[in-house]
């Protein structure tokens, strides 16, 4: 069950790339960052039944961070769409080129 | 009959994600990821990891996806919105690219040795007999990791702060 | 009397240092004392210079007044200076110019002056260190470090498209000396790899044998640098640009020291490091080439410039063709006439870019069509102008003719057809420099505003007599000027003529080391 | 004999040089003031005659063979090549100085009376002293380049006179025209100074001149090219075609500067240097028959000009330029004494001629200025009948005229005759033809100079006045301060030729009423045997005949008695006809036109010389400089640019593809891991 639980963490890691290559979203890129974090906690998780506990160590640790991005990446969108009205990534053009 | 729910929550994991990536609305994405997650809650029950469960369930599931979900709402996002998604092209590239990924990443876990059995589980097993399964994590994070959890909660305060500057209109 | 002062010792390091004092005296007074404590350094700086020509050995052509210190030892880079025939006089043409340069500038001046006469003194830092320099790393950074205030000095306090200047300088100047640096990277290289000593002395790269192939491309990168820096044709077009923007002293100091840096390069490194491409016909016939390109074809489009700083920005470049001829004529003639040349043209043409600016400030344009029979109310402007002008086309009794004739006559040694060609420079200079003569100082005054059109103030004569002075010194008494050079021209071609000949053709030995007549020179 | 010791030899030339600061200082400082300018500036000069004269003396009394060189300090020492700051005297440049300093200072009197209402008159006289001292240097200097320095000197002074009046535009063009025509001829001079120091290594006369016939081969190229280039330098300098052209625009200066640099001094430098070099000259026949050839060409042409000019300073101009191919023709043919001689006789009437001319167009201006007429005061056509007012003017100015017409006993007729007569009598050797040649056009053109300058006399002194009629009665002689000098040249113009008067005419009846004497013959001897005696090895002996026919006393006594007819059929024909003044005259059409407007040959250079190097000029300017080479760099700015912003189209902005990149970047890095 550890080895699928790591194809099953392989593949919402690749969900959560394919949605950050495809959307434009900010917020929803946000989302697939979250898959992605998930993603890699469920390996730390799976791995743990082979190491021991500090797999779900980590995976605490990996929350708080997520939620720190996340309160940061959500003001940021905030703010960006104060200037834009928009949280699609075509709009935030200001320092292309 | 573990086995058979492992292959269900899994399904309803991927199926969640793939069903987020295809949404219109950010609203149902945000749904369709709050289904992943609580089937990934599932699974780390079945893992035998049931703070980490728990966690996920209030921590990812409750906290993080309510503040994602105000942030929607705060910005009025739920209508009105213009198709985000990028071409067919771009979204056969994505997933072929990240079809590749996925397979070279766990191609990794299969090279032989990569994963060995060091016991985790029993010792995992036994530590939630004998301290509960918060006492099993609990453990180690304020013995041996107690340093970086001081670190964590820095970093909290931090983002709290930084988030609440951002936020504000004027600074 | 020197020695018991230890002046040996410490007058080039001072030379570098005083300067640098002064900018920061002059960064941390106010700006209504700038000029006075600019002047007041450069002047310092020029009485500290003095020494150097009295307390020079003529007969030795051999490094002078030397230093050694370690900077980046690891990396065999040391602090390394010294002077000879070949620098001694450009140092003195700086430091003896910086007083005039600044003193022309009080007027011209007016924006942050602070800031203008800090660059100006860092300025000459650069410049001094430059030709001082006998470490190929510490002259890089000098060679380098000298651009940053021209390019402040053209792009603050510059005319109308000052920044296209400032930029189209900087870019020209750094692409030359970035093949350069290559160059004297690959020395550095090779140099360890046969001897295992890490080292960038000048003298200790002089020794490293170079291939026929690798002398060729060396040479190319090195001739790059010092062919922008001169300028020869057709890498001349930034130099019109710059001067013409260029603030009066800016284009004082640029015409009459910076682009020396070129001539000074070409002795100091090319022939020496080179011989073998320095004396290749094909080379030489090119680079003759593009000398008589810049003494006629610059003469030439000098001659119909509207703009009177262009005008003259032109005849620079035209003078330096002579340098190049001089050089490469491999004979002590133009070597001599090359650096008379070079002198006589800091001398001439930084008389001649203040008196334009003295004009400017007066009339606030540069057109030459916006003058004409000022001769009649600035009598004595009109002198030393016209005095400055055939001494700039080589009159004789200034000290245009001296470097020219010079020059030529080294030149017809070993080219002959190229000496004729170039001599017809000389009706050129005639043709583009007496109809400006004319058509500003002679002709009827119609315009009224020239009428009342002030005379030479006092500043402005102790700002010109000097530099008229020494164009007369330099064209009825040459002698102390050639007796200073001669030694280490003659060494620098005997050091051409030794390694080219055919008993060192076989490259795979360090040759000997040259030798230096002054117990002070020896490298470490 | 004794020993010959110069006398402050340096002083003479250092006089003149200390008259320039002080006159300077005095421009500057005080310009209205004229005390110290009218002492100063002629007293210099005429201190530095007294030297000369102290050491001409000298000379005389002494046995002095070789010259005597006084060297000073070190000039120019590189390598081999050592230039002293010398001078140099010898019988040559002792002529020289004699004839610079002495016709110098009387024109310095001359100016003090022409110059008197000028506000430039302490400028003037500065410049004038500049100069004395660049002319004396370029005469004494021991070697080349010291003479180019004063070559060149008196080049600038030239051009500071000529535009003295700089507020006039045609003047100052004319100043501008002069140094550039000049510095054409002055690169030859260098380049025959390369030459001579690469084949000879030195560029002290006496060194070379001692070398030069055993090194250099009768003919052979190196020494021809060397006297070639010489000559372009000698061509510019002394107006020769094709340099001639700034000559007759250098009339735009002050008469008493026409007078001492365009005629007596400066333009016959180009002269001595053919007779300093009279060694290599007489190497290089092909050299010596292009001077010949050239002088005589400019002798002929210069003259059918000066037939129809009516600017009377003009007249004079293309009569100078006449009379110096008259002595190229002598230096050319190896005649280098007799070259010399009518340089000096020349000096003296022809510095008599514009001197005298100078009085005429002073006189002619005041009467003009007191009426405030606008006429031409240089137009002989306005002139006329000026006998009346200016007698001795009148006087001395024939007596000019009878110089330089060839007229028995003035001083042109001994000098003139033998150049023409040497050039007979060098018709031997390998062309031998062309000096025929050459002896036939001289012949020719002394009857021109006959006719044009009697003409000039009739126009401006005798028939009517034409002045008009208020302005006649202000018309009266020049103050003794200016016809004082007229006198004495005018005598030096009569006995000035006796000092060296030929055989065959010395010894003829009537004619031999002036003794035969060849005393500058003997003096310059020293000079020129080197010379001869190439030439005589060489070319071989002198003809005792003309081509014609006859001897030496014959063709002077033809050419006299044509000379003599010319003038008198001139006078008397010209003298009844009626002038009218210049603003009801006709310009001439035809073939007169073509003369009157000096056979276009300003316009022909304008069109093939300064047209198109304007045109390239500006050409080069605006396209190639601007253009092409700019263009090039700036076309490397714009071409990195334009990569600059090909590649940055790569930086969408889109997180989206940033992203993409970082992927593909991971999975490149993981397919390097896993190999």
């Amino acid at each position: 069950m550890i080895t699928q639980s790591l194809w099953l963490s392989a593949i919402l890691f690749g969900l959560g790339v394919a949605g950050v290559v495809f959307r434009r979203n900010a917020i929803i890129l946000f989302m697939c960052i979250e898959l992605m974090l998930n993603a890699v906690n469920l390996a730390f998780v799976a791995i743990s039944r082979s190491v021991g506990i500090d797999g779900q160590v980590f995976v605490f640790f990996v929350m708080a961070v997520a939620a720190a991005e996340a309160a940061v990446g959500l003001a940021i969108v905030i703010s960006v769409f104060r200037h834009t009205e928009s949280v699609d990534t075509r709009d935030f053009n200001l320092l292309r080129w | 009959m573990i086995e058979l729910l492992w292959w269900v929550f899994a399904a309803l994991a991927i199926g969640g994600g793939i069903a987020m990536l295809m949404s219109r609305t950010p609203i149902a994405s945000l749904l369709f990821l709050v289904l992943t997650f609580f089937s990934l809650s599932a699974i780390y029950v079945l893992l035998g990891a049931y703070f980490i469960a728990a966690l996920q369930v209030i921590v990812y599931a409750g906290a993080i996806m309510v503040l994602f979900l105000f942030t929607i709402m705060l910005l009025n996002l739920g209508h009105d919105y213009r198709n985000d998604l990028r071409g067919a092209g771009w979204i056969i590239v994505a997933f072929t690219t990240a079809g590749v990924g996925a397979w070279a990443v766990s191609r990794a876990f299969g090279v032989e040795g990569a994963l060995v059995d060091l016991g985790g589980a029993e010792r995992i097993d036994a530590a939630v007999t004998e301290l509960n399964a918060v006492g099993a994590v609990a453990m180690p994070l304020f013995r041996d990791y107690v340093v970086p959890f001081e670190l964590t909660s820095i970093l909290l305060l931090v983002a709290i702060i930084g988030a609440v500057l951002l936020a504000k209109r004027r600074v | 009397m020197l020695e018991s002062i230890g002046y040996p010792g410490w007058a080039l390091t001072a030379l570098i240092v005083v300067p640098l004092i002064g900018m920061v005296a002059v960064l941390a007074g106010d700006e209504a004392r700038a000029k006075h404590t600019a002047l007041g350094f450069t002047l310092v700086n020029a009485l500290l210079s003095l020494p150097l020509w009295f307390g020079f050995n003529a007969a030795s052509g051999g490094m002078q007044f030397a230093v050694n210190a370690p900077w980046i030892p690891g990396w065999g880079i040391w602090y390394r200076l010294g002077v000879d025939g070949i620098s001694v006089l450009l140092v003195l043409l700086l430091t003896m110019l910086m007083p005039l340069a600044v003193l022309g500038s009080y007027r011209y001046i007016t924006r942050r002056e602070r800031a203008f006469y800090a660059n100006m003194l860092l300025l000459e830092t650069g410049v001094v260190g430059a030709f001082m320099a006998l470490d190929m790393f510490l002259f890089f950074v000098f060679f380098e470090l000298m651009l940053v205030p021209m390019y402040f000095i053209i792009g603050i306090w510059g005319g109308e498209r000052r920044v296209y200047a400032a930029i189209k300088f900087f870019l020209f100047t750094g692409v030359g000396s970035l093949l350069m640096l290559v160059g004297i990277l690959y020395l550095f290289f090779k140099h360890r790899a046969l001897t295992g000593d890490a080292s960038f002395a000048y003298f200790d790269l002089l020794r490293v044998p170079l291939t026929f192939t690798e002398q060729y491309w060396l040479f190319g990168g090195f001739a790059l640098a010092f062919l922008i820096k001169l300028p020869v044709f057709p890498f001349h077009t930034w130099l019109p640009d710059a001067h013409v923007e260029a603030p009066t002293p800016g284009s004082v100091l640029l015409a009459s020291v910076l682009l020396k840096l070129g001539g000074y390069g070409f002795l100091r490194f090319l022939l020496p490091l080179f011989p073998h491409a320095a004396t290749h016909p094909t080379i030489v016939g090119i680079l003759m080439f593009l000398g008589i390109m810049g003494i006629i074809y610059c003469a030439w489009v000098a001659a119909v410039q509207p703009d009177a700083k262009k005008l003259i920005a032109y005849t620079s470049v035209s003078h330096m063709g002579f340098v190049v001829l001089g050089i490469f004529a491999l004979t002590i003639q133009g070597a001599q006439g090359a650096m008379i040349v070079m002198l006589s043209h800091g001398l001439s043409t930084g008389a001649m870019f203040l008196l334009l600016g003295m004009l400017y400030e007066r009339r606030h344009t540069r057109l030459i069509a916006d003058f004409g029979g000022l001769a009649a109310v600035a009598p004595l402007m009109a002198t030393a102008f016209i005095i400055t002008a055939f001494a700039s086309i080589g009159l004789p009794g200034t000290s245009g003719f001296i470097g020219e004739f010079l020059a030529l006559l080294g030149t017809f040694q070993t080219h002959p057809w190229v000496a004729i060609i170039a001599a017809t420079g000389v009706i050129f200079a005639a043709y583009y420099m007496l109809p400006m003569v004319q058509r500003i100082w002679f002709n009827r005054l119609d315009h009224p505003e020239n009428e009342r059109l002030p005379d030479l103030s006092r500043r402005e004569i102790a700002v010109l007599a000097p530099l008229i002075a020494g164009m007369i010194w330099m064209g009825v008494y040459p002698k102390p000027f050639l007796d200073r050079t001669e030694q280490t021209l003659v060494q620098v071609l005997e050091t051409v003529e030794i390694r080219t000949s055919p008993g060192m053709a076989a490259l795979n030995v360090l040759p000997p080391a040259p030798q230096a007549a002054d117990p002070g020179a020896a490298v470490q | 004999m004794n020993e010959f010791h110069p006398t402050l030899l340096w002083a003479i030339p250092l006089l003149p040089l200390l008259g320039c600061l002080i006159n300077m200082v005095a421009a500057f400082g005080a310009p209205e003031r004229k005390t110290i300018p009218t002492l100063v500036g002629p007293s210099v000069v005429g201190i530095a005659f007294v030297i000369a004269v102290v050491n001409f003396v000298g000379m005389l009394g002494a046995d002095l063979h070789a010259p005597v060189v006084e060297r000073y300090f070190q000039w120019i020492a590189v390598g081999s090549l050592q230039i002293d700051a010398a001078l140099q005297l010898d019988q040559l440049s002792i002529v020289m100085t004699l004839i610079i300093t002495g016709v110098g200072f009387l024109i310095h009197v001359f100016s003090i009376g022409y110059m008197k209402a000028d506000p430039g008159y302490a400028r003037y006289f500065s410049y004038l002293n500049l100069f004395v001292f660049f002319m004396l240097v370029l005469v004494l200097g021991s070697s080349y380049p010291l003479m180019f320095v004063g070559w060149e000197g008196v080049g600038l002074c030239s051009y500071l006179l000529i535009g003295f009046w700089f507020k006039d535009r045609e003047k100052a063009d004319a100043g501008k025209k002069a140094f550039i025509v000049n510095r054409i001829g002055d690169v030859g001079f260098l380049i025959a100074m390369f030459m001579l120091f690469s084949n000879l290594g030195t560029l002290d006369f006496i060194p070379i001149f001692e070398t030069a016939p055993a090194t250099f081969a009768y003919g052979g190229a190196v020494v021809t090219a060397i006297t070639l280039f010489f000559f372009i330098g000698a061509v510019g300098k002394s107006a020769q075609i094709p340099l001639y052209v700034w000559l007759p625009d250098a009339m735009a200066g002050p008469t008493p500067v026409s007078a001492l640099i365009h005629a007596a001094t400066m333009v016959t430098a180009g002269v001595y240097l053919v007779a300093r070099s009279s060694v290599l000259f007489a190497l290089a026949p092909v050299s010596q028959i292009t001077v010949a050839g050239i002088g005589a060409l400019t002798a002929l042409f210069a003259a059918t000009i000066g037939l129809v000019q009516t600017d009377i300073k003009k007249v004079l101009a293309y009569s100078t330029v006449s009379q110096l191919g008259y002595m190229f023709i002598g230096v050319g043919v190896g005649a280098f004494a007799a070259g010399i001689f009518h340089l000096m006789t020349h000096a003296f009437f022809k510095a008599l001629l514009f001197l005298g001319s100078g009085a005429v167009i002073h006189a002619m201006h005041e009467a003009l200025h007191h009426t405030h007429s606008h006429a031409d005061a240089q137009d002989m056509r306005n002139m006329g009948g000026l006998k009346k007012y200016m007698p001795v003017t009148w006087v001395t100015m024939w007596i000019g005229t009878l110089a330089i017409a060839g007229i028995w006993p003035f001083a042109g007729f001994f000098s003139k005759d033998e150049i023409i007569w040497m050039a007979a009598a060098h018709a031997v050797g390998p062309f031998e033809t062309w000096f025929r040649v050459v002896w036939v056009i001289a012949l020719i053109a002394a009857l021109l100079t006959a006719f044009y300058m009697t003409r000039l006399m009739v126009m401006t002194f005798h028939g009517e006045n034409r002045t008009g009629e208020r302005e006649r009665g202000y018309l009266r002689e020049v103050p003794p301060v200016m016809w004082v000098p007229l006198v004495v040249l005018a005598v030096l113009s009569v006995v000035g030729g006796w000092i060296n008067v030929p055989e065959a005419i010395g010894h003829m009846p009537i004619l031999g009423w002036i003794p035969h004497s060849e005393w500058l013959h003997e003096w310059l001897h020293p000079l020129t045997e080197t010379a001869d005696g190439i030439m005589l090895q060489n070319a071989g002996e002198l003809a005792e005949q003309a081509p014609l026919g006859g001897g030496a006393g014959m063709w002077a006594a033809i050419s006299f008695a044509l000379a003599t007819a010319v003038v008198v059929i001139t006078a008397s024909t010209l003298g009844r006809r009626r002038f009218l003044p210049a603003d009801q005259a006709e310009t001439p059409t035809g073939f007169l036109g073509v003369l009157y407007n000096k056979w276009y040959v300003d316009e022909i250079y304008d069109a093939i010389v300064v047209r198109p190097v304007l045109a390239l000029s500006r050409f080069f300017a605006r396209y190639i400089d601007r253009g092409v080479i700019d263009g090039l760099a700036n076309g490397a700015g714009y071409a990195s640019r334009a990569f600059g912003w090909v590649n940055s189209r790569v930086q969408t902005g889109l997180v989206n593809g940033y992203a993409f990149m970082i992927v593909l970047g991971a999975l490149l890095l993981l397919a390097f891991m896993l190999g």
